[in-house]
């Protein structure tokens, strides 16, 4: 799922100066998940704004709401009269939510409370992790279910590098290194012949941005 | 539920000492004008007998349907005040009480602040008992049976226990055959039975038994469900059943283990462990040479154990009547906290077992065939002390079940810092696990001696039957409730819940969601915190209610 | 005929225990009390936690007080005592004696206008006992009220709202038919004046344990009887009144090395600077978690084997503790602020009369006894049952256990019969 | 609205049921007297207090917020008063991050029978607001 970061609460002040009436809204999706944008949070950060507003003496009204997901045309433009009610919208979605907002309502600015961080799954209560990069042409067949362009610092194909020392990286020692475990991986499942082919480097030419699939409607 | 508010208050002013500070008329006035309260009442003593049932009379009367109440601490008189307007047909849950004796008038010398701080207070409880939700009794139906893991002494005892409060007992023993320890102790002094009869009896005790149901070589390897309805996947003899309980009780007992890191040398013919000697001890009849002098060492590798002194202690006296040898015990301090256990020390030296305390570990070595141990008696001025011994019989670690850790995961019962059940802060409730439904007793999680072990033993029995007395269980329904809609599935409450009282479950057979159990839960209320959708309410102190209490602020001088 | 009443003689934490459990499966319990209050010791005890909870369970007397009042099927009979008991298991019956109390427990509200209006100076005659007493009433001393001085005072009476106080209260005697009785009577702390040489009773700040939980219960910190400051030498003396066969008491107390380094890690914590020693024979560290406790307790506190014989007071602020250096091999003395004797548990010394009463015999050490070894509850009356210190020194927690292991002797029993 | 005399700040005490509003009534029955401007709002556990509850409390004209749960290792729910701890923290940062002074939100532990330490711990928060100040939050408006 995705991940993503709540701003610091500057930025965010900073990016909503000088309107008088906006909108938080939540998605009920990944960020929520993650413990980013979810109902809780917006009401989180609403507080924030609102004790920030009361001290600097300015004048903030903030609507609160959260939908299922924001990455979904028809869900947002149910939000019409109250997106109309407001001078601009803070989105606490992944980017994917804020630009569909942005698209549906483009005379309302649409301004980030997040940072998307990466797409990732918990390591454990609290804490997540970075898993895929939707490199476009998954490379985890080769590796036993590891990969590499993530989880090794450099992003190797043909690893692992000279540095790496009992199993862990280089760059980061408390960081496994991702070819030791994938050489483990595949030494169990006895595929390490896998490993012997060499891999040439990865042609990112080919992603032309940005990235689009068409299915037809079967 | 019904739509209209009729906000009952009941002041109390408690033998008319409050009323020094507090005027109650006055507030009395203010209140009855206020929306939705449509009764407000003075008495001198809400705790007793006759003004409790005046206050029901009126709660009838007035068609009262949320009850306020301003006296003493709710820690005192809650009780009383639920059952009084639950007879006057309202719901337990509707009740808010502000404390305006304890927390007010008798904190706060300053009579004018206790009486402006009194009438805050009692609008606070106004403004709470707005939120107040009602909460439904169910009865749930339970598994009544129990399963008892492992056979030792403390699980027959507690099986035996179960039975006569006829609850049917599974009971599961990872060996082939029932017992666990009294089959290795040679005696059980201080206590003067033999093992082996007390074992026999019990044994036949069992047998003659139809609701105590015995698999030996049998073990648990997990367990579903919750309280009332836990669903246990035992392999007996590689061939797995699966059998549902109410309640489970782990007796799994402790084993023990030798580790020569500690000690700094193996095991010999002449250097054994305590087990290996009480084999000997128990099959004295055929031991051909008999050694003429034995030396224990106890606090080395487990200091701070009773079972391992009270081993020592125990088989000193055993060799002693059995072969007459010379004994001798080197420790640092004698656990002897338990009944008889200063009596069997006493007895260890009135038959001759010499004693030696040491600070520093004493030199153990080998000598043309014999023990040299060189100690300083700490009682003789730290003096060098050197003798030696045909047999040196050390001490064992006491170490938790080799499945205690695989089964506190796959169970969610917290373990302690060595490994054994139990956290170490449930000192409150020495047999409760975490979760409710699954107790603990004896050395599988606590280093018991035989009667505190016994005593353990009872207690779990009374605990489940106390849970399973009946058919159904009476319970507070839905007291912290998921909302299914906002539910992501996250399984944030899941991971976080202290008592594990939250399930999976399938919503309109497509959407998972979590669900609390009413049984497990204790209403703590952490789940309705960490939930990132705020999908989660608690009934009692729910959101609205809590905020509710911050309400009339900015009207100080 | 066999009725479902039991009577659970002695309010402490075991007796509570015992009328809890019986009172949630379906039993009714007559709960008597000699005191006003129950609790028993426990009640008196203070919290000893430092940053960390120290675990000695003293905040479980209060939640198991309190469920006694939220139970209606445990009937509280305070300031009583059994004088007479007839009758075999399932029909017994019991004759009580109240003593008159002076304040009615079940009409008091507890409005603390009797202590406002008491003349007594300068400890008022009539007080609430503790602020978690159960019952919650005010109770009467008769050592301080002057009416029990000739002095003719009716004040608290002619003010109490409720009508609860009655000097003209007569003893009244009740008659109870229960089928099983449960003995809880608790046990006596060790009167360490017996021990003349240590000086306690005679010098201000030589304390014993029970001295120090009283101390705490009250205020938050512990301080110095003669001068109120925050004590800096402690020395804590061991086995005072325990494993002692001179005076009868051959047995292990199980709790005082707990309480002792207890209160030693609390002096510490309360001030940083604070030195303090403990004078053992063999220290007990067994219990759940208390391993680590000691571990943690030998990095700061000074232990030295051997019991000190004589105390001396060279100044309120300063006594010399006399003991023997078993290192070196001579007497040596040291000085300290603060002695704190950590006496053990005795058996009542009153336990005599009761076991005449029901019957029941005394074992070694003249705690009560029980009929076979392998059962610490049933004596040698069927029907009478042990439960608490009364059996044998226990901490909270195992008092509770017992307490509860008794209840569900009675429950097993009394179920056989009517099968 | 000027307040006028000696600035007595408004404290909100979140208590856990279980210890925290015990010692608070056990302070009162043994007649020691602590800041009547503590507000004490009880709970079932510590766990349940929410960084939302901390922040709500500043928005309605709260000058400091009080935590009170049971000792380490001895809460009756295990995390609750851990979790407490963390949040407090949060809501430290949280309010740094608007300009509100971290330290108006503090956490404590305590035993049912601790009235004496309840009164303590009451004044002395009491003087640490006073001296920080009415909110700047309320002051404002």
């Amino acid at each position: 799922m995705i991940i993503a970061e709540r701003k610091p609460l500057e930025d965010i002040q900073e990016m909503i100066t000088g309107y008088k009436k906006i909108l938080i809204l939540g998605c009920g999706t990944c960020v929520t998940i993650c413990w980013a944008g979810g109902e809780k949070e917006v009401a989180v950060l609403s507080s924030q704004l609102r004790l920030a507003s009361k001290k600097n003496g300015n004048e903030l009204a903030i609507l609160e709401d959260t939908i299922e997901r924001q990455c979904e045309k028809e869900l947002i433009e149910v939000l019409k009269d109250k997106v109309q009610q407001a001078d601009a919208v803070l989105s606490m979605a992944c980017g994917i939510g804020v630009q569909t907002v942005a698209e549906i309502f483009p005379d309302v600015p649409v301004y980030p409370a997040l940072n998307t961080k990466f797409m990732g799954m918990p390591e454990r209560e609290g804490v997540w992790v970075e898993t895929c990069r939707a490199c476009g042409d998954c490379f985890l067949d080769k590796t036993g279910g590891i990969c590499p362009i993530v989880r090794c610092a450099k992003g190797l194909l043909n690893g692992p590098c000279g540095g790496t020392n009992n199993g862990k990286c280089e760059v980061d020692p408390e960081k496994d290194c991702a070819w030791t475990l994938i050489y483990r991986k595949l030494e169990r499942q006895g595929r390490l012949d896998v490993m012997r082919k060499y891999y040439p480097p990865r042609n990112f030419q080919t992603v032309i941005r940005p990235g689009k699939i068409e299915t037809l409607q079967a | 539920m019904d739509s209209e508010l009729r906000l009952g208050v009941f002041l109390c002013d408690c033998g008319n000492t409050l009323s020094k500070a507090i005027d109650f008329s006055t507030i009395k006035t203010d209140l009855e004008n206020l929306p939705d309260v449509t009764y407000v009442n003075i008495s001198h003593d809400l705790c007793l007998e006759t003004a409790q049932k005046a206050m029901q009379k009126d709660i009838e009367d007035k068609g009262v349907n949320r009850v306020v109440v301003a006296a003493c601490s709710p820690e005192l008189y809650e009780k009383g005040l639920i059952s009084v307007i639950q007879a006057a047909g309202v719901n337990p849950h509707l009740l808010s009480i502000a404390n305006i004796r304890e927390q007010c008038f008798w904190a706060h010398p300053d009579k004018t602040k206790a009486a402006k701080k009194a009438t805050t207070q009692i609008k606070l409880a106004l403004n709470r008992a707005r939120f107040l939700e009602p909460v439904e009794k169910t009865r749930i139906p339970v598994n009544r049976d129990v399963l008892v893991i492992g056979g030792g002494i403390v699980g027959i005892e507690a099986a035996l226990e179960l039975s006569n409060l006829n609850l049917k007992t599974t009971l599961i023993e990872k060996e082939a055959i029932l017992g666990g320890k009294l089959n290795q102790f040679p005696n059980l002094y201080p206590l003067q039975v033999n093992p082996e009869e007390m074992l026999a009896a019990r044994l036949k005790d069992i047998t003659e038994r139809q609701n105590i149901d015995v698999l030996t070589s049998a073990e648990l390897i997990d367990v579903n469900g919750e309280v009332g309805n836990f669903s246990a996947r035992i392999k007996e003899s590689n061939e797995e059943v699966v059998r549902n309980f109410g309640a489970i009780i782990f007796a799994s007992g402790y084993n023990t283990q030798f580790s020569s890191q500690i000690y700094g040398f193996e095991l010999s013919n002449n250097i054994i462990t305590q087990s290996k000697l009480e084999e000997i001890l128990k099959f004295s009849s055929e031991v051909k040479e008999i050694p003429k002098s034995v030396c224990f060492i106890v606090d080395v590798s487990g200091e701070h154990s009773r079972v391992s002194t009270l081993s020592a202690l125990r088989n000193a006296l055993g060799i002693k009547e059995k072969f007459g040898s010379e004994v001798c015990i080197l420790c640092r301090n004698l656990k002897i906290d338990g009944a008889g256990l200063e009596k069997l020390y006493r007895d260890c030296r009135n038959n001759g077992v010499l004693f030696i305390k040491f600070d520093h570990l004493p030199e153990i070595s080998k000598q043309n065939g014999k023990i040299k141990i060189e100690v300083e008696d700490v009682l003789v001025s730290e003096e060098q002390v050197s003798i030696s011994y045909d047999l040196l019989v050390v001490e064992e670690t006491s170490v938790p079940p080799p499945d205690s850790r695989f089964l506190s995961s796959a169970l969610n019962i917290g373990l302690d810092t060595q490994g054994f059940y139990q956290e170490n802060n449930i000192h409150l409730y020495p047999t409760a696990s975490n979760r409710e439904g699954i107790f603990f007793a004896g050395n599988c999680h606590a280093d018991l001696d035989l009667m505190r072990a016994l005593t353990e033993a009872s207690n779990v029995a009374l605990n489940a039957y106390q849970l399973l007395a009946q058919e159904k269980i009476t319970v507070e329904a839905e007291r912290v409730i998921v909302d299914p809609n906002k539910c992501r599935f996250c399984l944030t409450c899941i991971r976080a819940c202290p008592h594990h009282a939250i399930r999976e479950v399938e919503v309109d057979h497509e959407k998972m969601a979590a669900q609390i159990v009413d049984l497990a839960c204790q209403g703590c209320g952490i789940c309705a915190v960490v939930c990132p959708a705020k999908a989660i309410k608690c009934k009692d102190g729910s959101d609205e209610q809590i905020l509710s209490e911050l309400e009339p602020f900015g009207e100080h001088v | 005929m066999t009725n479902d009443n039991v009577l659970v003689i002695g309010g402490g934490v075991a007796g509570i225990a015992s009328a809890s459990k019986l009172a949630d499966n379906g039993f009714q319990v007559y709960l008597v009390e000699r005191e006003p209050i129950i609790g028993g010791h426990a009640a008196s005890f203070g919290c000893k936690a430092t940053e960390t909870c120290s675990q000695c369970s003293v905040c479980l007397v209060s939640e198991k007080m309190r469920e006694v009042t939220a139970k209606p099927q445990i009937s509280l009979v305070v300031n009583s005592e059994v004088v007479r008991i007839s009758g075999s298991i399932g029909d017994f019956e019991v004759d009580l004696l109240q003593k008159p109390g002076v304040v009615d427990p079940e009409k008091c509200i507890a409005c603390g206008i009797c202590t406002e209006v008491c003349p007594c100076e300068p400890k008022k005659g009539i007080f609430l006992p503790s602020p978690e007493a159960i019952p919650h009433t005010y109770i009467l001393d008769r050592t301080q009220c002057l009416r029990f001085k000739g002095a003719e005072c009716n004040v608290c009476q002619d003010n109490c709202p409720v009508g609860a106080i009655n000097f003209e209260q007569k003893p009244n005697s009740k008659i109870l038919k229960v089928s099983a009785v449960i003995v809880a009577t608790g046990f006596e702390a060790f009167d360490a004046r017996e021990k003349g040489l240590l000086g306690y009773g005679m010098y201000s700040n030589v304390l014993t344990g029970l001295d120090l939980e009283r101390i705490i219960n009250g205020q938050e910190w512990i301080t110095l009887p003669s001068n109120g400051n925050s004590p800096r030498n402690i020395a804590f003396i061991q086995c005072v009144g325990s494993r002692d066969e001179y005076i009868g008491h051959g047995y292990c107390s199980q709790v005082c090395c707990k309480y002792a380094m207890k209160f030693a890690k609390l002096l510490q914590y309360q001030d940083s600077e604070a030195k303090v020693t403990i004078f053992y024979i063999d220290l007990q560290t067994t219990g759940k978690g208390f391993g680590e406790f000691y571990e943690a307790c030998k990095k700061t506190i000074r232990f030295i084997r051997g019991i000190p014989v004589e105390i001396r007071e060279i100044s309120p602020d300063e006594l010399e503790v006399k003991y023997e250096d078993l290192a070196k091999g001579k007497i040596a003395k040291e000085n300290y602020d603060l002695v704190v004797l950590s006496i053990g548990i005795a058996p009542r010394k009153d336990s005599w009369d009761l076991a005449k009463i029901l019957g029941i015999n005394l074992g070694n050490y003249r705690f009560f006894d029980t009929q076979d070894t392998l059962d610490s509850n049933r004596t040698n009356i069927d029907g009478i049952f042990l439960a608490g210190t009364c059996h044998g020194p226990k901490d909270i927690p195992e008092s509770v256990a017992h307490g509860i292991q008794a209840a569900s002797k009675v429950i097993q029993t009394l179920k056989a019969r009517t099968a | 609205m000027k307040i006028k005399g000696a600035f007595s700040p408004d404290i909100i005490a979140f208590c856990c049921a279980q210890s925290a509003y015990q010692a608070a009534d056990t302070a009162g029955s043994m007649r020691i007297s602590y800041p009547e401007n503590i507000r004490v709002i009880r709970v079932p556990c510590v766990g349940r207090v929410d960084v939302l509850h901390i922040l709500r409390a500043f928005e309605r004209g709260a000058d400091g917020v009080l935590v009170l749960g049971c000792h380490d290792e001895a809460c009756h729910h295990l995390s609750g008063n851990t979790r407490a701890k963390n949040r407090v923290q949060k809501a430290n940062t949280l309010l740094q991050e608007i300009g509100i002074d971290g330290k108006r939100v503090e956490m404590f532990t305590l035993a049912p029978n601790q009235g004496s330490r309840f009164a303590r711990i009451a004044n002395e928060v009491n003087e640490r607001i006073k001296e920080l100040g009415p909110s700047p939050v309320k002051s404002a408006d």
